[in-house]
């Protein structure tokens, strides 16, 4: 405690003569930062190989499992992807893709990249790497139950693969689980498989809201001395805003779990109206197969908004550091990621227009949908205007982040499309659909993710990715990536329905041959790049580059740990004292182009800052 | 809470905008723990609410008559049935047990261990007396009023599966926090806040702050009884 | 307010808890009465809203110290309920078209 | 500059691949064209920001690419361009949703002329009842489908007695007269959609759905079902043949009504039995209506 009070004589010096005002109003020293508040963190330490890398309570190991696990998962989904592609491009040429495994894949697909590959790998991997770093904590505040987080997410990953190896395979509802269909037979896997899938989603809630709740509280109550919220970073910001909108949406998807899991195994009624099977009434009545619906995109809209968030956040900081520039509009980003998050809580039925809710639901959510367009193209002009006047480092960082603006701006515009109501009518339940969010919840996030990794690797491990690999790594994702879904929009003007195992001779739809083929191809492509990246990730942990501290020339907390890699307790002896926020890039008088937070006012006396 | 004086800090909105912009901490004066409990019950208030509003949806849109509640949880007093006896006794021994944790809070503050204690353990009792009074209204629409989660007597079969579903998922919140009661009243009797002693699993200091946070739990159980009480019971 | 601002850093007085105590059992006396009486109709649902409401509220802001608590935590954790009421509002409007729906068509007809 | 090159080649064939696409939607045999318009629309606003926001894009990176020394201009804030960058954004959402609110409020409210359809989804296939001479669906009631009752209706509605059972996955329409689809299903969740007719909507077990359209083009197309629904999902086709008066008169003779049905299996003693049950049930009509009421 009293460490910390002597990291700066002037410090010291004020608070004897301040010591009244707890707020510190010390105008006249241009360094001062107000006395620490809370006592140092108690650390547990690990002593053995279980304790510090199995059962670790470090929140950059945790980050690190989440993200390997999710990686994990991650490449599971990708396969299932190629085998739906097989089956799209060529019907019939694989005898063992029937109807129910497409279906299946289809559904495990879905339900992998949204939830345990995306939301764990944002919130779970980079949040817990980069928020105790990121704000100046030790650790995150709570390292026991952030470590129970993990090995709950890794049960609800066990879970949901067991499903494939229980008798009628995991379940083939689509990844929205629309009773009735999911729980009866019908489906593929409406008996084990869809139980084992909402006991797995739940056991990821559970989990899940164990990580929230530190992660949350981190960056609330957990903060360096002089980092303010309006300092922090905005990868923090969406990560924190992402975890928050988790924290009181994914209620929603556990309580649908838990009724579907009744109206399974008691046979009760939630979601299940009189339903006529070979002509026989099942023993169900009176339910409300919307309410589900309901239910679940109030947690599923907030869902997406968990995904991109943090892609927001971290996007702007990596553009921020890569073009030398400061972030334009900080505060309005903030704004944008704090209102786009508030606002995700009142649009969730424009997923349901063509589903025979009220109909005049249509009116509220089309207006709430299209207001929060707003906000998200003001942070899309915030990010090529930070681009604008600065002098940009074409490197692997900055072309994921490129690339994440053209996919994002369109599907974001296909997404006014979708929220318009009108417009959604004939558009739902297409194709034009399926290229909608794959473009702007798939591969925008996913191209953020890949530059975070570009980019935190040499923190992580202390070695540069390979930049050659890299690149052509990039291209061929991007590049074969909207090759993908750019077309595919067009298949939904053609009228193609989603979630078709073979599309027949219908005469719009043969028309569609040829492009299927071609997506299917594309998307091999797609695939096996990702093969390049892994490869690079193996070679450069041991080969790369050595990075060094800070080899990015970034402002922001993480780059300035004592050690790099950073250890256990990150900052060693003294907790670092920030005085800026994290985008000092390209000061007019600074010496050199770029400022990082923990510098002192007094160290830069010619550098012309801005107040922040 | 070293150098911190939260008197001298502002109130109301004029402090609420000092704290938002401040550096460190955005709760001033509110333990990690203490902030971590808030925030977890603003999550199961999410939880709860989507319970209610998917049962208030499924009633609303039945067209089978409700079961009239206020004659289903009748009991006979004396040859006369009267509506919602058990309900009301269980009511009142949730509320009294929710002033005996405010109480045990406030010794807590005080770090009066006896007290403290004492008030624990006597609301550790009244839970487990809930407990046991909703497990007896359970076995009564089971055994003797046939009440299923698929099915009753008396009118639309989701009457049964809400009941159980959300009394049952609000019963396993009071029985946590009736082990966690037990728990601490012994830690508190054993002077584990007085000395600071770590914890088992979490190795982390005790102290009497724990006793607030575990207060916080128990009233939000009690504040969701009063929300089941008027849609469940009353509607 | 002045007053509560001065307990803050010690403790409350006794009295507050019982009182608050009191008024809850009374409150849930009452609220239990709107049964007993058998109210119907707005009446019944104004009254049991009332009571809930004013119960909940009373809990929250005494036994839970809300009322005590610095209003960043406050408003931290009171406007996301604006999500759940908008939620139930809507949710109220989609039961009454499902009802609407299913009345209309399987008891009614001649659509 | 070769970054920049490539990126600026994906947007002009972006451009290229939108103007010269062989793939573009089928042609509308309905009157929603209203939908095409408001689609037409949303490309010109939504594909106008994307060609600016990327070349603005391109620009920034042939022009501000890395050069060693140089400074980027510090500029934190600019209000003025933020504000009109805003009003900017506003004005185009309003002038994308406004008329697609319009549609919708068409889309909403069938016009009083409208035929009655109900279109009846089942795992999978669909058939279809139309009302007969009064114009009138009868009500019905899955609970009560049984071989003699195939459609739930309930015996004791007037209305029901000349409803018409189309027990194939052919449907015929009336060219130019409005249709109200009623949307029902015995099973799980479907969606009849013809894309010619842009117009689409669930079918959800336990309620009543509806949309309307107004064909406008003689000839058969294929209904898809889109909502998934199980393993066959993908081979749950129909037909709907739009034709005129005359052979569409002819092919409504053809088809059996709920009394020529009954008739039929009026032996069956079993049927009594469920009839009777439905009685109760109607019977018990206005007492639940006046209880929804109260509550």
């Amino acid at each position: 405690m009293s460490d910390e009070l002597n990291i700066n004589k002037k410090t010291k010096y004020k608070i004897k003569t301040k010591s009244s005002t707890a707020s510190g109003r010390g105008e006249t020293d241009i360094d001062y930062v107000r006395p620490a508040e809370l006592p140092e963190q108690d650390l547990y330490h690990g002593h053995s190989f279980i304790t510090k890398w199995i059962f670790c309570q470090d929140a950059k190991v945790i980050g690190v499992q989440y993200t390997l696990t999710a990686v994990f998962t991650g490449v599971v989904g990708l396969i299932l992807s190629w085998m739906m592609r097989m089956q799209l491009g060529y019907p019939d040429l694989f005898p063992f893709l029937t109807a129910e495994t497409y279906y299946q894949m289809v559904t495990m697909h879905g339900m992998i990249m949204v939830v345990y590959l995306l939301t764990a790998l944002f919130l779970g991997g980079f949040g817990n790497y980069l928020i105790p770093l990121m704000v100046g904590a030790r650790d995150m505040v709570f390292p026991y139950v952030n470590m129970i987080s993990f090995w709950m997410f890794f049960v609800a990953v066990v879970v949901l693969m067991a499903s494939f190896f229980v008798p009628g395979g995991p379940t083939g509802s689509g990844w929205t689980l629309y009773p009735p269909q999911a729980i009866l037979e019908g489906t593929p896997g409406s008996g084990y498989g869809i139980l084992l899938m909402l006991i797995s989603l739940s056991l990821f809630v559970i989990g899940f809201t164990m990580g929230g709740l530190n992660y949350v509280i981190t960056i609330l109550q957990a903060r360096t001395r002089g980092m303010s919220l309006m300092r922090m970073p905005l990868t923090i910001w969406g990560i924190f805003t992402a975890t928050v909108l988790a924290l009181l949406a994914f209620p929603a998807l556990l309580v649908s779990s838990i009724m579907m899991t009744l109206d399974k195994v008691l046979e009760t009624s939630f979601f299940m109206p009189t339903i006529i099977k070979a002509g026989e009434a099942l023993s169900y009545d009176g339910g409300s197969p919307i309410l589900f619906q309901h239910l679940f995109w109030f947690f599923g809209h907030p869902e997406v908004y968990i995904v991109a968030l943090p892609a927001f956040g971290i996007v702007s900081d990596l553009i921020s550091v890569h073009s030398r520039k400061n972030i334009f509009g900080y505060r309005m980003m903030v704004w944008a990621i704090v209102g786009i998050g508030a606002l995700s809580f009142f649009v969730w039925a424009h997923h349901m227009y063509v589903s025979g809710m009220s109909p005049w639901f249509g009116f509220f959510f089309a207006t709430t949908t299209l207001i929060i367009a707003v906000p998200t193209a003001l942070k899309v002009y915030n990010w090529i205007l930070t681009l604008w006047r600065g002098n940009i480092r074409i490197n692997t960082v900055m072309l994921f982040c490129l690339g994440f603006i053209v996919t994002f701006v369109n599907g974001g515009i296909t997404g006014i499309f979708l929220g318009n109501v009108a417009v959604d009518v004939p558009l739902s339940d297409t194709y034009f659909v399926i290229a909608h969010f794959h473009m702007v919840m798939g591969i925008a996030p996913l191209m953020v993710i890949f530059g975070a990794i570009y980019h935190w690797f040499p923190l992580v491990t202390g070695r540069f990715l390979d930049e050659k690999l890299g690149k052509l790594h990039f291209w061929i994702t991007f590049l074969g990536a909207y090759s993908i879904y750019f077309p595919m929009h067009y298949l939904g003007f053609i009228g193609v329905p989603r979630r078709y195992f073979e599309m027949y001779d219908s005469p719009y739809m043969t028309s569609a041959v040829g492009m299927n083929e071609f997506i299917s191809l594309a998307a091999f492509i797609v695939g096996a790049a990702q093969f390049i990246f892994f490869y690079n990730l193996v070679k450069s942990l041991r080969l790369g580059k050595p990075a060094g501290k800070n080899p990015w020339k970034a402002n922001s907390l993480e780059w300035l740990t004592p050690d790099v890699p950073p250890t256990h307790g990150n900052w060693g002896e003294k907790l670092p004292v920030v005085h800026r926020w994290a985008y000092d890039y390209g000061v007019p008088g600074a010496k050199e182009d770029y400022i990082p937070q923990t510098t002192a006012p007094s160290e830069v006396k010619d550098a012309e800052v801005e107040k922040t | 809470m070293s150098d911190l004086n939260l008197d001298k800090l502002p109130g109301g909105f004029k402090g609420m905008s000092e704290d938002i912009g401040s550096d460190q901490t955005t709760f001033k004066g509110v333990n990690w723990g203490k902030a971590m409990m808030w925030i977890f019950l603003l999550s199961d208030t999410f939880v709860f609410s989507c319970f209610l509003v998917a049962y208030m949806k499924v009633r609303a849109s039945v067209v089978e008559p409700w079961p009239y509640p206020s004659e289903v949880f009748a009991l006979e007093m004396m040859g006369v049935p009267v509506p919602l006896l058990l309900i009301a006794i269980m009511t009142f021994v949730l509320i009294t047990s929710s002033g005996t944790m405010a109480l045990a809070v406030k010794y807590g503050y005080e770090k009066n261990r006896k007290m403290c204690g004492w008030f624990v353990l006597l609301t550790a009792i009244g839970g487990l007396t809930f407990v046991g009074m909703q497990a007896f209204e359970w076995s009564k629409l089971i055994f003797h009023d046939g009440v299923r989660p698929w099915g009753n007597p008396f009118g639309a079969e989701q009457f049964g599966a809400f009941f159980f579903m959300i009394t049952g998922f609000h019963g396993t919140h009071v029985s946590i926090g009736v082990i966690f009661l037990f728990i601490f009243a012994r830690k508190v009797f054993r002077g584990d806040f007085d000395t600071g002693r770590r914890g088992y699993f979490t190795t982390m200091k005790s102290d009497y702050v724990a006793i607030e946070i575990l207060g916080l739990y128990w009233h939000f159980v009690d504040l969701v009884w009063v929300f089941i009480f008027a849609f469940f019971y009353l509607w | 307010m002045a007053e509560a601002k001065k307990e803050q850093t010690s403790t409350h007085k006794i009295g507050i808890y019982l009182w608050i105590w009191g008024l809850l059992f009374v409150l849930s006396f009452f609220s239990y009465m709107v049964d007993w009486y058998n109210f119907q109709g707005l009446l019944r649902w104004s009254l049991i809203l009332f009571f809930m409401f004013l119960k909940a509220g009373l809990i929250m802001a005494f036994f839970m110290h809300l009322f005590w608590e610095r209003y960043a935590l406050v408003n931290v954790l009171l406007w996301p309920m604006t999500a759940i009421a908008c939620f139930v509002g809507l949710m109220v409007a989609e039961g009454k078209y499902t009802v609407f729906s299913r009345l209309f068509y399987f008891f009614v007809g001649g659509a | 500059m070769f970054t920049g090159l490539i990126f600026l080649a994906v947007i002009i064939g972006s451009i290229v691949f939108h103007v010269w696409t062989p793939w573009w939607w089928t042609d509308i045999a309905s009157n929603w064209s209203a939908m095409d318009n408001t689609i037409i629309l949303s490309f010109w606003i939504g594909g106008g920001v994307f060609i600016l926001v990327c070349l603005f894009m391109v620009y920034c990176i042939f022009r501000y690419q890395y050069k060693e020394g140089r400074r980027s201009e510090y500029k934190p804030e600019d209000k003025k361009l933020e504000k009109g960058l805003t009003w900017l954004t506003t004005i185009g959402v309003v002038a994308l949703l406004a008329p697609g609110l319009v549609v919708w409020n068409n889309y909403i409210r069938v016009p009083d002329n409208a035929i009655q359809v109900e279109v009846m989804a089942w795992q999978w296939g669909w058939k279809y009842r139309l009302p007969g001479q009064d114009g009138k669906l009868g009500a019905s009631n899955n609970r009560i489908i049984s071989d003699d009752n195939p459609y739930g209706l309930n015996i004791d509605d007037p209305n029901g007695k000349d409803d018409v059972f189309v027990e194939s996955n052919e449907l015929h329409l009336l060219k130019d007269r409005p249709v109200k689809i009623l949307l029902r299903s015995i099973d799980v969740l479907h969606n009849f959609y013809v894309p010619q007719f842009r117009s689409k909507m669930d079918a959800v077990p336990g309620t009543i759905t509806y949309y309307w359209f107004e064909p406008n083009k003689n000839g058969e197309y294929e209904v898809l079902c889109a909502e998934y629904c199980g393993v066959a999902h993908y081979a749950m086709r129909g037909k709907v043949v739009v034709e005129d008066e005359v052979s569409y008169n002819k092919w409504l003779s053809e088809q059996e009504t709920f009394s020529s049905f009954t008739a039929k299996n009026r032996n069956n003693k079993l049927n009594k039995k469920k009839f009777a049950k439905i009685n109760n049930l109607s019977s018990d009509k206005n007492s639940i209506l006046k209880e929804q009421d109260v509550r």
